[in-house]
């Protein structure tokens, strides 16, 4: 029956690949050019470990793949998501898809022939300089995958570069489990042991951490915003501690933040890192693009890939890939990293995403995200049975809430409303506001009520 | 040919608490947060739709994909990726935070574990993680799973992981990331395994011998099943790296081959595009003894449908969330696209295009018979001069100058998407280029948006932002 | 609240249209070069005839636009359309929509300077080639703006070229209405006359025709498939009748269908006209792309664009707009037609459609609209009060069934369980299916049985 | 560059009986249908995706849109055309058949709806049909209505349309095509309707003057309160043709100024995408009393939601079903996103562009004072070679030509679209131009995909498809 679609293959049996171009009569002058009878024979597999079954993987056309798919994913029931700890929704403007759609961007590889990649290397270079620009540091790779990969890296980076031997990278004792996860994975290789640091109100507790510290902490790592939302106050005497042990410090935050945020070069940080990704990607079960920058001095220890500025034959500017003799291609186990196939793709999103922003309106994202979040949290505290937010801190996008009756209870009768929250403790829950509109929120307080009052 | 730069085009700068959202507050023009919060301005372009839809179409055009022409990067299977891969990624059902309630999000998770139980079947693996967002990852997850499964063996003395010469270098970098000891191994004349040098390689030190298959010279490893089986005599894991898997679907399974655990680059096998770099993603499949080691969480049916859980033993995470979901869709979509018919068709004709091409080339090519790619050698020209000149005849050149063992290496993989025409004219750039005299090849590329660029420079005197540029 | 939006605009009150990149200081500098103090003193418009009122549409930002539109055509009700008669729903691959998209063919004006326009000359070269494949005529333009306005052009051009005068169009009683009424509307400046010929079980009434015509008829126009979907099956006596009166005779029909039945020129048309985008638009609520194709001896009468090829000064084979002097902007009032702004971006969907299909797709689908329509009737015949089809003819994705019941309230009932169907006469419905698949034509069949039993 | 015909990559021949989709019936091989009801044979080229995806890529890049730089054809209005207006019309829900039931499509016709009521609030005119498919349509669809109004009050007898020479082309046709003697207007010497010429020319015949104001020189008809009286005055209807109407949004309504019926270019005014050539969409707005001869149906509010109806006196129909639909969302979109602000700025912008551009040039302007449009003259120099080493400059040359009252015209319009920065460039190019020999001007192009096209090689040497060439 009708399915609008080309024959599933142009061989003869109908099973072949759509996406190999050969006819029959172009099959058979090359295996007679090759000098084989069928292809069959081209395969230098020994009989033993020869594949004669099947996979049970039925083809399908363009379009059931399309309806199959859909329908599969409609599954994902609808929900207005409240949801962040890490990975935010953002209304991502139709220009972003639209050129990052373009084959030439979307279908090319890593620029290892810079002449012929010179649109890429630029995107990526002007991806750095936004990043410069907003972290205060010199030098901006150009991804990691995720912010928690990144953080992963930036850990090995300290242990590399600090003078002296030390074991000890140090991180929030709140922090997104499986960001710390990614971290310890990452250090498993190493001596590194990843041990955490005690927060008061939500924020660092810098006398807890001054305990803590001595000349065997390769790294301090801090978030601002952190994962229940709060805006760090004391980033400074953060990297103060860190660096009077020789320490890195590395700071956890994103590009919207940043737009607003003191800069971090100016608070100390030695690194930053995060996800970029919250400009470029809408909702994307947690697909990321991971933030690395650092001081030039640390530059041939960056892990990942750098595009530099440099000139052509003809003395006209020109972009490359440039120290590549830290990546593994070359260096091999000597590398900086393993890192080779990286996020490109998504930070041509981000780059592309935040240009259409400006600085204008990457400032009202940012300063949006702490209104909102504070009169959110004003509204929620207005229903009875709601403390929030729990933390006495200025917030960013996200927030903390205290509820009588049990969270798990209070987020699930939510989810029957529509809307998912976090659940992180028995009676806290986690909101996050991102573009949602006013119309929205209010349903989301009439419906808190609602769940309260049960 | 020349795009300048966003901030050659404006530079604005934005004072920090002149420019409030909230206009409903008394003060319009105060931040919502305290001055020692916040930066006091922020200076960037700020330029409109039209301009910005001009620069970065510009751009575009300045680089060359898939869709532009033949991309031949050995190890890189530069397959065309479907358009339909692209619409499915962007249903707005697959927008959804991964945080959800797992009743929620049973269209994400059914998709997840169909593509778990895809991959088991096409590697012969048990079971396969979808968490590495890409090969490398793959690589580096797969040795911390073996790494944890002999310390639950309690083995964890082994600290060596054997990786042939002629390796792609994250499997240096992957083994050494996960605190190996790297063996290096040396290539046999054939090219490959040398079953001697593995011999005197293995011990009771082997954690794992990483393995290409084919290997990097487009070569299978005729000798797998004894290989697989020294390795498991000293107690040792077989790697499967699967850059090169596209020369094998359908005809031999890693699983069936003896391989305990493996990645797949999907970037790769399943055309998911590789976007000037990725994202890719890399899963790992791995045996059955191997597979309460994998990374939390993976997906399987319970009472209520869909569900993560933990496996047993399992080594925690590698990605902060569940890896490259957008890749992993495009991935599924196209595997349910071609089918068992479909993929075995792909490898057939992978093969062919590099077994013709090989043949149609006036260059030496050494070794064989060749699967889905071969190295060709540049002989006494310079590789890397041979590819500059290959960009003048509008082709993307093969990978220059690696793997070693043939000298002046061009490692070229066509694959199957190519066409007798395209390979034809293909071959005739390789010809054209070896005939051209010195000069030519000095001078190039001469036809494309930038002249040879002077890598030397970028490398010496470092500029890695705008803002390190002299406004010239 | 959160709209993820840039400004609306970058002008100060915030009022301007986010599609003109001036700044402020941009404004001032060219203010002051032209040598006025503000945009108003260039309106050289009399105060008498100042608009000083607004049109109170409020701006929105492009999220907010794209919701709002979404959510209005979200009241267009979820139906599985089971509709033609002119207008067809067909899958169109990804590849199509990806394409078409790119910004250089959808944001170029018509190829006045061909030099710089080369690649969408080629496309519209090689659509005109298709339909010179398809037709068997060798003159093709790139573009009219539907079925009916091409067969409206069909009608003048036919005025234009016969050798005697004469006024009398002969067209099927059985057509769709407002193709005729489109008719009307073109030839009501000229001496022309629109007249019905009978037809006889859906088909022409040949000997009827016959009977009208005389050498006063200047055109006849015949459709295979027919309005009623059944397959036209003397076209060779039709076109002989025409040109024994020295009129032309004129055929509509549609790419697909075109792929498997006779080729126009071959039965003797002299113009082809229909509807194209049956290939390269799914419904667009009856949006099209006006196929027109005729004899070379009537280059010159040819309303519409047409891409040439010829050679450059390198002598490289290079593709141009040719025979201009045929077009309104050239000829005036003495044109072949006025048309100028056609249906370009159409074409190239169409063309790419049908590339994608190839020869065995084409034929494919057109074999499958024969059999589908054939199966379909067969299986709504067995339904008790039900017979189908009405005529005994083959038909073409489409057909007539009769219903003991009265149609309306059989369609009315049809429609809410989901399913749109034509009621086009007391007890006939017609019925149309394209790519629907097996599972949605059974439960239209069940849903057929249901009605009629009730 | 160069990229063969698809002809020219493949030629596959499918003979009809021989490939019968209907694999169940029995013989797989015969076709459907009989054989006196179907060709024998269909010969096309047959090639996969991923040859057609790189064709018609390498195609698009041949292809030189407003994405690619400034595109000042003067009277086309080559705005920028916002991508979020794609995502709209491409919006599952758009894509319905009309004929489904009124009740289950309201989303559509409000939408319509909507849009009959912004343009008719624009304009200043009482009503709006959406249904012509283009400019030239909507004219056609006009001067019908006209006549149709003519000839319901008796006047059957007025078969003159008056049109200034400096009119669009398409003017003159429209008005042939509705069987109307048309009446050329020479120009006043400033440019505008001289009132004298035009007194000479009203008669009781005159059905109607159409008239383009601003007009094509970019000069406001600064009589135009009085051209409407003179008209009026013989009984005949003032006509405004749209194509100019970016100069005055929110200046100036055609309603207010004494027009009975006009034409909007959306793919002008409202940024729809020229696409090539096209779809446009050219609805037409009327005041009062030509309201119950519009196009039918159109479309109103009922008891039961939104409806179509037919007027009264309706014309009947000049589109198959409602007109370009999906133009018609993109322009819906567009007027959503400016709001009464946004649309009065592009008109500012626009006419700021056009004077500021006028002034930068070296050019000989004459006339004054200009709104979106000028035409400057190229002097001594052949525009049409002017406008050929343009291209060089990678800039899309003005109109040229045309109007002839400016010797060797060239007509250029900027729009509110580009930047000071991209004004400045565009000058350049025009004065760079200006200062070329004699020698450069004759060879150009010579940085074009194609050089120098002989366009009397065309027309004389009819070649209008692949079938007509030889294998070359």
């Amino acid at each position: 029956m009708g399915d609008g679609g080309t024959p599933v293959t142009r061989t003869p049996d109908g099973a072949g690949s759509p996406y190999a171009p050969h006819d029959d009569a172009e099959t058979a002058a090359m295996l007679s050019a090759v000098g084989v009878d069928s292809t069959e024979e081209l395969f230098d597999v020994p009989e033993s470990v020869r594949f004669d079954g099947d996979f049970g993987i039925e083809p399908r056309s363009e379009r059931a793949v399309r309806e199959e798919v859909a329908a599969m994913l409609g599954r994902n029931d609808d929900l207005v998501e409240l949801l962040g700890r890490g990975h935010y929704d953002h209304y991502v403007p139709s220009l972003v898809d639209h050129i990052s759609q373009r084959a030439e961007f979307l279908t090319s590889y890593t620029q290892y022939q810079p002449e012929i990649a010179q649109g890429f290397l630029q995107v990526l270079f002007e991806y750095q300089s936004l990043f410069v620009e907003l972290t205060g540091l010199e030098i901006v790779n150009c991804s990691m995958y995720d912010a928690a990969t990144a953080l992963g890296e930036a850990a090995t980076l300290a242990d590399r570069v600090r003078s002296a031997s030390g074991h000890r990278v140090l991180v929030p004792e709140q922090l997104r489990a499986e960001r710390r996860d990614v971290l310890e994975n990452y250090v498993s290789g190493t001596d590194l042991v990843v041990e955490p640091y005690p927060m008061a109100d939500g924020n660092a507790d810098r006398e807890s951490l001054a305990d803590l510290l001595d000349e065997d902490a390769v790294m301090v790592y801090a978030e601002t915003p952190t994962v229940r939302g709060t805006i760090e106050e004391g980033l400074s005497e953060l990297a103060d501690l860190a660096h009077d042990q020789d320490a890195l410090f590395c700071l956890g935050s994103d590009p919207v933040a940043l737009s607003l945020l003191e800069e971090p070069a100016s608070v100390g940080a030695d690194v930053v890192v995060g996800d970029a990704s919250v400009l470029g990607l809408p909702a994307s079960y947690g697909m990321g693009l991971g933030l690395f920058a650092t001081r030039e001095e640390y530059v041939r220890q960056v892990p990942g890939r750098l595009v530099g500025a440099s000139d052509d034959a003809d003395g006209r500017r020109a972009y490359t890939l440039t120290l590549q003799t830290r990546e593994q291609h070359i260096r091999k186990e000597r590398a900086t990293s393993n890192i080779c196939t990286n996020q490109a793709w998504v930070a041509l999103r981000t780059a592309i995403h935040a240009a259409w922003l400006g600085p204008s309106g990457l400032v009202e994202e940012a300063e949006r995200a702490v209104t909102q979040a504070r009169d959110l949290a004003a509204r929620l505290d207005a229903v009875s049975g709601v403390d929030a937010p729990v933390n006495d801190r200025h917030h960013f996008r996200e927030f903390v809430a205290r509820t009588d009756r049990p969270a798990d209870d209070v987020a699930a009768k939510l989810v029957d409303r529509g809307f998912a929250v976090h659940a992180i403790d028995d009676h806290e829950l986690q909101i996050c506001a991102t573009d949602h509109d006013e119309a929205t929120l209010d349903e989301f307080v009439a419906a808190v009520e609602e769940v309260l009052e049960q | 040919i020349y795009e300048p730069l966003l901030s050659e085009k404006d530079e604005t700068t934005v004072d920090i608490g002149a420019n409030a959202a909230d206009e409903s507050s008394d003060d319009a023009d105060s931040s919502p947060l305290p001055d020692d919060l916040t930066r006091d301005e922020l200076t960037l372009p700020e330029l409109s739709e039209p301009e910005l839809a001009r620069h970065y179409t510009r751009l575009s055009q300045m680089t060359y994909g898939v869709d532009s022409g033949p991309y031949p990067l050995g190890s890189c299977t530069m397959k065309y990726n479907p358009k339909f891969t692209e619409d499915v990624a962007a249903l707005s059902d697959a927008a959804v935070h991964p945080d959800r309630p797992e009743r929620r999000q049973q269209g994400s998770l059914e998709l997840l574990h169909r593509l778990q139980d895809y991959l088991g079947r096409i590697g012969g693996m048990d079971a396969v993680s979808l968490q590495p967002p890409a090969g490398a990852a793959g690589e580096f997850t797969g040795i911390l799973v073996a790494r944890a499964y002999h310390e639950h063996n309690g083995e964890g003395h082994r600290n060596e992981v054997i990786v042939p010469e002629s390796a792609h270098g994250t499997n240096f970098a992957s083994a050494a990331l996960g605190g190996y000891d790297v063996v290096e191994l040396p290539g046999g004349e054939d090219g490959r395994v040398d079953l001697d040098a593995l011999s005197g390689a293995l011990s009771e030190n082997t954690a794992a011998l990483m393995l290409t298959n084919p290997n990097t010279l487009g070569l299978f490893e005729r000798d797998i099943e004894e290989i697989a089986e020294m390795v498991h005599d000293v107690g040792g894991l077989l790697y499967y790296d699967g850059a090169n898997l596209n020369a094998l679907l359908g005809r031999a399974r890693p699983g069936d081959m003896g391989f305990d655990v493996m990645h797949y680059n999907v970037h790769k096998t399943f055309a998911t595009p590789h976007g000037g770099g990725g994202p890719g993603a890399g899963p790992i499949g791995v045996a059955e003894k191997l597979v309460p080691f994998l990374p939390a969480p993976r997906v399987r049916t319970g009472e209520m449908g869909y569900e993560r859980f933990e496996p047993e033993h399992s080594i925690g995470k590698v990605h902060g969330f569940d890896g490259n979901w957008l890749v992993l869709v495009k991935a599924y979509a196209y595997i349910a696209r071609l089918g068992d018919a479909g993929l075995a068709d792909a490898s057939a004709k992978a093969v062919l295009n590099a077994n013709y091409l090989a043949e149609q080339i006036d260059l030496d090519v050494p070794y064989g018979p060749f699967h889905h790619e071969f190295v060709a050698s540049a002989g006494d020209r310079d590789a890397a001069e041979v590819a500059k000149r290959m960009l003048d005849y509008g082709v993307h050149p093969p990978t220059t100058k690696w793997p070693e063992i043939v000298p002046e290496a061009l490692m070229t993989e066509p694959t199957e998407i190519e066409s007798k025409d395209s390979l034809d004219q293909l071959a005739a750039a390789f010809d054209a280029v070896a005939a051209d005299d010195a000069e030519a090849m000095a001078e190039a590329p001469t036809r494309t948006a930038a002249r040879r660029i002077d890598q030397t420079a970028a490398a010496r005197d470092l500029r890695l932002s705008w803002q390190t540029l002299d406004s010239d």
